[in-house]
C-alpha cells in the first residue's frame, strides 16, 4: 500500500510538466488549428532560459522568479514565432502551417546550440527543497510534492480563465469560427497572438519547472513531443481537463509500467492511445472534428488530366539523361541519385494518400521502414535470396498498411493523423526493443543484393527502374477509376456513399497501395545501404516525407516527387555546413511563406498568371 | 556564414556531384572521418580536437610515408543511411584511403557492413557494440576502443570481490544497454556463480522516469546495483537515487560513469563511492598518457575528455598502420592492421588478428568528490587484453569468411 | 450612412463584384436583391472586409472603412449577420451573446441580454442551452441577437429568411420593423421578395456584381419588367 | 398506380428525444410528394432514415414492396434511389462531366479498376445526362467555378445517373433565386413525367411547394399533422399555426406559378 501511494505520488509529480506543455499545445491547436510541432522546442527553450536565469538569480525568490521569467520569455518568443512565421501562412491550406513549425524546430535547435553549447546542463536544485518528505514511510522528494500541489492550481486557473471569463468565451468561440469572432468586433489577430503566447509560456514554464528533476539538453525538444501529442490526443484536442487527466493517466501508468513491465516503457503510452481512440475516437473530452467547419478549406483543387505529349517528351528526355548518368557521372553521383530516387518514390507514395486521398498519414515511415525491415528480416533469418525478399517485402508493407488503415480509418482529421503516428511509433518501439529478432537499435546488417546487382551501376539502374516505375504506376492510378473514386471520397464522402461508392473500402485499399509503394521504396533502400536501423521507422522519417510533400505541393500531382528531389538535393549540399539546420529551417519557412501552394503549385500559379499555362487543368 | 561563400559552396558542390571520379593531385593522404558532430556535439567535439592535435604532431614530424596526413570530417547527423552515402563519397570522390569515426554503434555497424561489402578499410574508433567485431564482424573493420563486453568484465571482476549477492541492474533499453547487462551477468556469474539478479530496470534511452525507476529498484532490496545509464538519464537517476537514499549502504557499479563526459555535468552531485570505468586525466602526469594530457591542455586551454584520447589514439593507430603497410592501397592497409602494434597514449596496444579488436584498456576506480567535482580515486589501468574472450569463443562468435 | 463606390471584388480568380455602387441612407432598410450568384453575399462580405475588395471605396458615416480589419469595422458600429448563421454551437446562448458584447456606443441602443430576451422570447428559455441544441429558427434569432449585443447603428443582414419556416420569417419581419423604429439602419440581402417587401423601404438590384436598379420598393413593384429581367432565372 | 415507397410507423428516437414519431405514408409512381414543416420537425432525420444513413428506432421502409431498412446508403442507391442534398455535395476537384462519370463508374461497377483512364469512360452517357439538365455546354468546366444553381442541376444529373425509380431531394431549391427555383422544379417535374420517376422532396419555399407538388405532407415535432393537396394544406388552421403563419410571405394566389 505504501509503495502504491508512493508510486502514485511520483506519477502525479511527473504529470506536471507534461500537463503544462500539453495544455499549451492543446490551447494553440484549439484556437489556431495549428499542430505546433515546435512546441517541444519552446519547452526546451524554457529549460535553457530558466537554467541561465537561475545561475544569475540567487535564493528561493530567484529560483521561482526564474521559472516565472522563463515562462514569460518563452511566451515572448512564441509571439515572435506567431507574428513572423505563422501569421503569414494562416490562409495557406490546412496543415501546411505544421511544415512552417517544423522549420522553426530546426532554427531553434541550431540557435540553442550556438547560444548554450552542446553540453548537457544539469538543472539546479530548488532552494530549500533538497531531500525528501516521508509519506507513509516512503521517501518522496520535496520538490515532487511541491509540483503535484502546484499543478492542479495552475490547471484550475486555466480552467477558470477558459470557462468563466469573457476572454475564455472568446477563445472558445474562435476555436470554432475565428472569422465570425472577428466580424463581431474582436481583434482576432490579438486573440491568436495572445493564445499562442499563453501556450508558449506554458511550454516554457513546463521546461523550467522540470529543471530540478532533470536539466536542459538538445534532445529535449523531440523527446517531449511524442508524449505531449499522446496526452493531447488522449485528452481530446483543445480540452484542458482532458489534457490534465491524460497527463496524469500517462504518467501514473508509466510509473507502474516501470515497476511491473520494465521493458514496456516505450510502447505503453502508444498502446493506451490506440485503445482510447478506438473507444473514444475524439479523445476523452474532445469533440468531433467537422471537416471544413473552420473556414479553412482553401482553394479547391484543379481537375487532373494525363500528361500531354509534350510533357511526356520532356519526362522521357529527363529519364534518358538519368539513364546515361553512369556514363558521365561519378560513382558517388549514382549513389546520391539512387538515394534521391528512392526518397522520391517514398514521397510519391505518401502524396498519393495525402493529395489524392486527403488522408494525412503522420506515420508513413511505418511502411517504408516496414518494407526495409521485412526484407532485412527475410535475409537475416530465412536466408532468403534478395529476389524473394524484394517480392515479399512490399507486399508485407502493403498488408501492414491494410491492417493499420483498417483501424485508423475509423477516425478523421487530426485524430486520424495522430493514430497513424501512434502505430508507426508502436512499430518503431517493437523493432527497437525486440532485439533478439530485429537487432534493436544495432539494426540488421549485411543485407546486400545478389551478385548480379551488386555493383553501384547495376543497382542504380535497378533503383531507377523500380522507383520511376513505381512513381509512374502511382500517377497512372491517379487517372484510373480507382484514383477518381479516391478523390471522390475525399471531395465529398456524402455524395460518394450515396452513389454506391464504398469509400471506406476505397480508402483502405489506397492505404494498402500507398503502403506497398512505401514498402517498395524501403526495400530499395535497404539493399542500397546494406543495413537497416530503427531510425527508418522514426517520427523524423515520417516527417521528412510529409514535409517534402507539403513543400512540393499537396494539390499537384507532381508535388511529392518534385519536393522530394529538391529537398533531398538541397539537404545533401547543406549538411556540409556546420549550422545547416538553421539554413534548412529558414529555407523551409521561406518556402512556406512565399509559396503557400508548394513549389509546384506556386510555379503553376505563376505560369497561369503569365499565361504560359492554360488555366483549368493540371498534368 | 557569409551568403556569398555559401552560394559559392553550393554551386561548387553541385558541380562536384556531377563530376567524374575525382582525380585530385594526391599530395596528402586523406582519411575519411564520419561522425555525429552535431547530434552528439559534447562527445564529438573533444574527439575531433584529439584527432587534430595528433595530426598537427604527425605532420610537424614529417607526415606519413613522406606526405602530410589529412582528415576529411563529415557529419552524418547520426543517420546510418546518410553515413553510408558519405562513406561512398569519401572513398570514391574525395580520394580517402580509408574510413574511420562514429560514436553511435548503429552508425558504426552500418559503415562496417558497407566497408566489408565494398572492400574499404574502416577503423571504428568509438562505437562500443560487441557485435561490431564479433557477430557482425568482417575483415575490413577494426575497432580501437575497448568494447562494452571488456568494460563490463572489468566491473564484474570488481563486483565479484565483494560479498554482495543480490544484484539489480538499470540500463537504457537499447542494444548497448542490453549488451552491457548481458556481459556483466555473464562475467559475474563466471566469477561468482551464486550471484542473483533480483531486478532489471530498462528505462527508455534519454526518457528515464527516475523517480519510478528508483522506487522499483529500492523495492527489490538489492545488495548492489549495476548502472549503465549515462548522459541526462544518469543525472536524473543519481539525483533521485541520492534523494531517496537508494545508494545508501549499497555497492554501485557504473559503466562509463567515471568518464568526464558524464561525471562533470553532475557537478557537486556526483555520486561517491561508485566503482566505475572512466578517464582520470587529472592524475595522469607520467608516461605517454601524461604527455598527451599535457600537450592537450597546452594546445586547447581545456582538459581532455575520454573522447579526446580516443581521437588521439585513432590517428596514432592509422599512422602506425600506414607506416607498416608502406602504401595507401586498401589491401596493404588492411593487412597492416591485422596484429598491428601501436605505441599509443594509453601504452602499447595491439589490433588482434583474430577479431580485429584492439587491446586498448580502461581505467577502473572509485568515485569521490573533490572541490565540488566528481573524480575517480584509487584507479587502476586495466589492459583490455585480459578481458577478451578466448580465441575459441571468438571464432564461434565471428562469421566464417 | 453607407456609401459603396466602384467596388471590385474577386473570389479566387472569379471577378464577383464589378464597379459596384450602392448607398444606404440613415434610418432605412435597404433590400439588396438579385439572383443567386449575383454577388449579394460577396457585397456583404466586402463591406465587412471579410473579402478584400481589389479596388473601390467604402465609406461608413463618411469615413473610409476599406482596408480596415473586420473587427475595427464592427467596432465602428457595423453589425454583420452572416448567411449561414455561424453561431458558436459549443457555446451556450448566453455565451454566444457575450462574444458579441461591445461597449455602449453613442447614437445607438445599448442592448442588454434582458432586452434581447424580451425581443426573442424563445431564446430566453434556452439561455443555458448550447447552440447546437437550438432549432434552425432559434439559431437565426441568436445570430441577430448576438450582433445586436455589439450595439450597432447599422446591420448587414444576409438572407435571414433562407431555409426558415414561414412562421419564423414572419417573426423576423416584425423584429426588423421594430429595430428600424429604434433608428437602426439595415442592409438586407434577400431572395424572398415578399419578405423584402414586408420590411424594406428601398431596393437595390444587382446583377453579375453590378448595380442595375436602385429605387423604392413601391417603384419596383410598378415595374414588373425589371423584376422579371433581373430577379428571374 | 403502384406504390414506390412506403413507410410504416417510422420512428427515430435520440436518447429521450423522439425526432420522428410514427410516420407512415405512401409515395405513388410518378408522384411529386412534398414534405414540409418547421426546422427541427424531423424532415432531415426522416430523409436520412429513408436513405439508410440512420437506422430507424422502429418502423419499416419499403421500396417497391421490399423492406429496405437496415440497408446502407450504397445498397439503397443500388436499388434505384437517387438523392440530392440540401447543401450541394460535389467533387470539387473534378470537371462537371467527371462528376457525372463518377456516378456512372460506380453504377457500372468500375470503381476498383486500375487500368483504364477514368475520364474516357462513359463520357457519352454522362453528356446525355448533362444535356437533360441543360448543362452540356459546361461539361468540361471545373465544377468549383460553377454558379450555385448550375451545381444543383449538375447534382440532379448525378442523381439520375443510374436511372432511379425514386428521387429524394432535400431542399432542392435552397440557396437559389426565385425564378431559378421555378426552373429547377419545372425540370424536375418534366423528368418525373418523362421517366416515370417518383420524387419525395422537402422545401421551405411555399411557392415552389404549392406550384409543383402533387401532394403535401406536413411534419411537426416528428409527427405528420396534415396531408393533402395544396389548397387543403393552405387552408388547414393547424398548419397555419405551426408553420405557414399568416400567409403574407408567399404568393397567396393558388395559380401563382401554375
Amino acid at each position: 500500500m505504501e509503495f502504491f501511494v508512493a508510486q502514485l505520488l511520483t506519477g502525479l509529480a511527473n504529470a506536471s510538466s507534461l500537463f503544462l506543455v500539453a495544455c499549451g499545445l492543446s490551447l494553440i491547436f484549439g484556437v489556431t488549428r495549428i499542430v505546433n510541432f515546435a512546441h517541444g522546442s519552446l519547452y526546451m527553450l524554457g529549460a535553457y532560459i530558466g537554467y541561465t536565469l537561475m545561475q544569475n538569480l540567487p535564493g528561493a525568490v530567484g529560483f521561482w522568479g526564474s521559472i516565472l521569467l522563463a515562462g514569460i520569455a518563452v511566451g515572448i518568443i512564441g509571439v515572435l514565432v506567431e507574428v513572423l512565421v505563422l501569421r503569414p501562412v494562416y490562409r495557406a491550406p490546412e496543415l501546411f502551417q505544421l511544415v512552417a513549425t517544423f522549420g522553426v524546430i530546426l532554427v531553434i535547435q541550431d540557435l540553442t546550440l550556438i547560444i548554450w553549447g552542446p553540453e548537457d546542463l544539469l538543472g539546479p536544485r530548488a532552494p530549500g527543497l533538497r531531500g525528501v518528505y516521508r509519506i507513509m514511510g516512503e521517501p518522496i522528494p520535496k520538490y515532487d510534492i511541491v509540483l503535484l500541489v502546484i499543478t492542479p492550481f495552475i490547471a484550475l486557473a486555466l480552467w477558470y480563465l477558459i470557462t468563466q471569463t469573457r476572454v475564455g468565451v472568446l477563445v472558445r468561440a474562435a476555436t470554432q469560427d475565428r472569422e465570425m469572432v472577428g466580424a463581431l468586433g474582436v481583434n482576432q489577430a490579438v486573440l491568436f497572438t495572445g493564445v499562442f503566447a499563453l501556450g508558449s509560456a506554458l511550454a516554457g514554464l513546463g521546461g523550467a519547472l522540470q529543471l530540478p528533476k532533470g536539466g536542459a539538453d538538445l534532445l529535449m525538444d523531440f523527446h517531449i513531443l511524442a508524449p505531449v501529442f499522446v496526452v493531447v490526443v488522449i485528452g481530446g484536442m483543445g480540452s484542458l481537463p482532458g489534457a490534465y487527466l491524460a497527463a496524469v493517466i500517462i504518467s501514473v501508468l508509466n510509473v507502474f509500467g516501470v515497476t511491473y513491465l520494465p521493458q514496456s516503457t516505450l510502447v505503453l503510452m502508444f498502446v493506451v492511445m490506440v485503445v482510447v481512440l478506438m473507444i473514444r475516437p475524439y479523445g476523452l473530452f474532445g469533440r468531433e472534428e467537422v471537416a471544413g467547419e473552420h473556414g479553412q478549406v482553401g482553394e479547391p483543387e484543379l481537375p487532373i488530366k494525363p500528361a500531354s505529349n509534350s510533357v511526356r517528351m520532356i519526362v522521357m528526355a529527363g529519364l534518358a539523361l538519368l539513364a546515361l548518368l553512369p556514363v558521365f557521372g561519378s560513382s558517388f553521383a549514382m549513389v546520391l541519385t539512387t538515394d534521391i530516387l528512392i526518397f522520391c518514390l517514398f514521397a510519391a507514395s505518401l502524396h498519393f494518400l495525402l493529395g489524392l486521398g486527403g488522408l494525412v498519414s503522420f506515420g508513413h515511415a511505418a511502411y517504408y521502414g516496414g518494407g526495409a525491415y521485412i526484407a532485412a528480416l527475410l535475409v537475416t533469418h530465412a536466408n532468403s535470396p534478395m529476389e524473394i525478399a524484394f517480392l515479399l517485402a512490399p507486399l508485407g508493407a502493403g498488408l501492414a498498411a491494410l491492417a493499420i488503415g483498417w483501424v485508423c480509418l475509423r477516425l478523421t482529421g487530426v485524430y486520424f493523423a495522430m493514430l497513424t503516428l501512434a502505430f508507426a511509433q508502436l512499430l518503431w518501439s517493437l523493432v527497437f526493443q525486440w532485439g533478439s529478432v530485429t537487432g534493436g537499435d544495432d539494426g540488421l546488417v549485411n543485407i546486400w543484393p545478389s551478385d548480379w546487382l551488386n555493383s553501384t551501376t547495376a543497382y542504380f539502374y535497378f533503383a531507377l527502374l523500380f522507383s520511376v516505375g513505381g512513381i509512374l504506376v502511382l500517377r497512372h492510378v491517379a487517372h484510373s477509376p480507382f484514383g477518381y473514386a479516391l478523390r471522390a471520397a475525399r471531395d465529398s464522402k456524402r455524395q460518394a456513399e450515396s452513389t454506391g461508392i464504398n469509400t471506406q473500402k476505397v480508402q483502405l485499399l489506397a492505404f494498402g497501395f500507398a503502403g506497398f509503394m512505401g514498402g517498395l521504396a524501403g526495400t530499395l533502400f535497404v539493399f542500397s545501404k546494406g543495413s537497416v536501423f530503427p531510425n527508418e521507422l522514426e517520427i523524423a522519417r515520417s516527417f521528412d516525407a510529409l514535409i517534402v510533400v507539403f513543400l512540393g505541393g499537396v494539390k499537384t500531382l507532381a508535388g511529392g516527387v518534385a519536393g522530394a528531389a529538391f529537398f533531398k538535393g538541397v539537404e545533401d549540399l547543406l549538411t556540409r555546413f556546420e549550422y545547416w539546420r538553421l539554413v534548412m529551417g529558414l529555407l523551409i519557412i521561406f518556402v512556406v511563406i512565399v509559396a503557400p501552394q508548394g513549389i509546384v503549385g506556386s510555379i503553376r500559379k505563376a505560369a497561369i498568371r503569365l499565361n504560359i499555362l492554360k488555366q483549368g487543368g493540371q498534368t | 556564414m557569409q551568403r556569398k561563400t555559401f552560394l559559392r559552396a553550393m554551386i561548387a558542390s553541385a558541380a562536384l556531384a556531377a563530376m567524374p571520379l575525382a582525380t585530385w593531385a594526391q599530395d596528402t593522404i586523406k582519411i575519411g572521418e564520419i561522425n555525429h558532430y552535431k547530434r552528439l556535439a559534447a562527445f564529438a567535439g573533444p574527439y575531433k580536437q584529439g584527432i587534430e592535435l595528433a595530426l598537427e604532431e604527425t605532420n610537424a614530424a614529417g607526415g606519413v610515408l613522406g606526405k602530410p596526413l589529412e582528415f576529411i570530417f563529415r557529419d552524418d547527423q547520426g543517420e546510418p543511411g546518410e553515413a553510408v552515402k558519405i562513406a561512398e563519397e569519401l572513398m570514391t570522390r574525395d580520394g580517402a584511403v580509408m574510413l574511420t569515426g562514429t560514436i553511435l554503434s548503429n552508425v558504426g555497424l552500418a559503415i562496417s557492413s558497407f566497408a566489408g561489402e565494398k572492400g574499404y578499410v574502416y577503423l571504428a574508433s568509438e562505437p562500443l557494440a560487441d557485435s561490431l567485431v564479433w557477430g557482425a564482424g568482417n575483415k575490413y573493420t577494426f575497432r580501437l576502443r575497448s568494447s562494452t563486453f571488456m568494460q563490463a568484465a572489468m566491473l564484474a571482476e570488481a563486483a565479484a570481490k565483494t560479498d554482495a549477492k543480490r544484484f539489480a541492474t538499470i540500463a537504457p533499453n537499447y542494444a548497448y544497454g542490453k549488451d552491457a547487462v548481458a556481459a556483466f551477468k555473464e562475467n559475474l556469474l563466471k566469477l561468482k556463480p551464486d550471484a542473483e539478479f533480483v531486478a532489471e530496470q530498462w528505462p527508455a534511452l534519454f526518457k528515464i522516469d527516475a523517480g519510478a525507476e528508483v522506487q522499483a529498484l529500492e523495492r527489490a532490496k538489492p545488495d548492489a546495483i549495476y548502472n549503465v545509464t549515462f548522459g541526462p538519464d544518469l543525472a536524473k537517476f543519481v539525483r533521485d537515487g541520492t534523494d531517496r537514499g537508494l545508494f545508501e549502504g549499497r555497492d554501485v557499479y557504473g559503466l562509463l560513469s567515471g568518464e568526464p563526459e558524464y561525471l562533470d555535468p553532475l557537478g557537486d552531485e556526483a555520486p561517491e563511492g561508485w566503482t566505475v570505468t572512466g578517464f582520470p586525466w587529472y592524475d595522469l602526469s607520467d608516461g605517454p598518457a601524461g604527455e598527451f594530457v599535457a600537450a592537450y591542455q597546452a594546445r586547447y586551454d581545456d582538459y581532455p575528455r575520454l573522447g579526446s584520447i580516443v581521437g588521439y589514439m585513432t590517428v596514432q593507430s592509422i599512422v602506425a598502420a600506414l607506416e607498416k603497410a608502406g602504401s595507401t592501397e586498401t589491401e596493404a592497409i588492411r593487412e597492416a592492421f591485422e596484429g598491428l602494434q601501436v605505441a599509443s597514449a594509453m601504452g602499447g596496444i595491439e589490433f588482434r588478428a583474430i577479431d580485429n579488436q584492439s587491446t586498448m584498456g580502461a581505467y577502473v576506480g572509485t568515485t569521490a568528490l573533490q572541490d565540488g567535482k566528481g573524480v575517480m580515486i584509487n584507479w587502476e589501468y586495466k589492459d583490455g587484453a585480459n578481458y577478451l574472450p578466448t580465441d575459441e569463443e571468438v571464432l564461434k562468435l565471428r562469421p566464417a569468411e | 450612412m453607407l456609401e459603396v463606390e466602384n467596388v471590385n471584388s474577386f473570389y479566387g480568380k472569379a471577378h464577383v463584384l464589378r464597379d459596384l455602387t450602392l448607398s444606404v441612407p440613415h434610418g432605412n432598410v435597404v433590400a439588396l436583391l438579385g439572383r443567386n450568384g449575383a454577388g449579394k453575399t460577396t457585397t456583404m462580405k466586402s463591406i465587412m472586409q471579410l473579402v478584400r475588395p481589389a479596388s473601390g471605396s467604402i465609406l461608413f458615416n463618411g469615413n473610409s472603412i476599406a482596408n480596415l480589419p473586420p473587427h475595427k469595422i464592427a467596432k465602428l458600429g457595423v453589425g454583420y449577420v452572416p448567411e449561414e448563421r455561424r453561431i458558436f454551437t459549443d457555446l451556450t446562448v448566453s455565451e454566444n451573446l457575450l462574444v458579441g458584447k461591445q461597449p455602449p456606443r453613442e447614437g445607438a441602443v445599448t442592448w442588454t441580454e434582458a432586452m434581447l430576451f424580451d425581443l426573442f422570447p424563445n431564446l430566453a428559455e434556452r439561455r443555458s442551452n448550447r447552440g447546437k441544441a437550438l432549432s434552425g429558427g432559434e439559431q437565426q434569432m441568436l445570430t441577430i441577437a448576438r450582433t445586436l449585443m455589439g450595439n450597432p447603428s447599422f446591420i448587414l443582414l444576409d438572407e435571414p429568411s433562407e431555409g426558415v419556416a414561414p412562421v419564423i420569417v414572419e417573426q423576423m419581419a416584425k423584429v426588423i420593423q421594430q429595430l428600424k423604429s429604434e433608428g437602426l439602419t439595415v442592409l438586407l440581402s434577400e431572395q424572398n421578395l415578399h419578405f423584402a417587401q414586408a420590411v424594406a423601404d428601398l431596393a437595390v438590384i444587382i446583377e453579375s456584381g453590378a448595380q442595375v436598379y436602385s429605387g423604392t420598393l413601391k417603384e419596383l413593384n410598378a415595374q414588373p419588367e425589371i423584376r422579371d429581367a433581373y430577379l428571374a432565372a | 398506380m403502384s406504390v414506390v415507397l412506403e413507410t410504416k410507423g417510422l420512428t427515430k428516437a435520440f436518447g429521450g428525444l423522439v425526432a420522428v414519431d410514427d410516420v407512415s405514408f405512401q409515395l405513388q409512381k410518378g408522384e411529386l410528394l412534398a414534405l414540409i414543416g418547421p426546422n427541427g420537425a424531423g424532415k432531415s432525420t426522416c430523409f436520412n432514415m429513408l436513405m439508410g444513413q440512420l437506422p430507424p428506432t422502429s418502423g419499416e421502409v419499403f421500396l417497391g414492396g421490399e423492406r429496405i431498412n437496415g440497408l446502407s446508403p450504397r445498397q439503397i442507391w443500388r436499388r434505384g434511389v437517387g438523392r440530392t442534398f440540401q447543401i450541394t455535395a460535389t467533387y470539387s476537384s473534378m470537371t462537371v462531366i467527371e462528376n457525372v462519370q463518377m456516378a456512372l463508374l460506380s453504377h457500372h461497377g468500375d470503381v476498383f479498376k486500375f487500368l483504364p483512364f477514368a475520364h474516357k469512360l462513359y463520357r457519352e452517357e454522362a453528356m446525355a445526362l448533362l444535356d437533360m439538365v441543360g448543362m452540356a455546354e459546361q461539361a468540361d468546366r471545373h465544377c468549383a467555378v460553377l454558379a450555385y444553381g448550375d451545381l444543383k442541376r449538375m447534382e440532379l444529373s448525378i442523381a439520375l445517373a443510374h436511372d432511379p425509380q425514386l428521387l429524394l431531394m432535400d431542399e432542392p431549391t435552397a440557396g437559389m433565386a426565385p425564378k431559378e427555383r421555378v426552373a429547377l422544379m419545372e425540370l424536375t417535374a418534366r423528368i418525373v413525367e418523362d421517366r416515370g420517376v417518383s420524387v419525395l422532396f422537402t422545401e421551405h419555399d411555399m411557392d415552389v411547394v404549392f406550384a409543383h407538388s402533387h401532394r403535401i405532407m406536413v411534419l411537426n415535432r416528428g409527427a405528420l399533422i396534415a396531408e393533402g393537396d395544396a389548397s387543403e394544406i393552405r387552408n388547414s388552421p393547424l398548419v397555419q399555426e405551426v408553420y405557414l403563419g399568416g400567409g403574407t410571405l408567399f404568393d397567396a394566389e393558388e395559380d401563382a406559378h401554375a
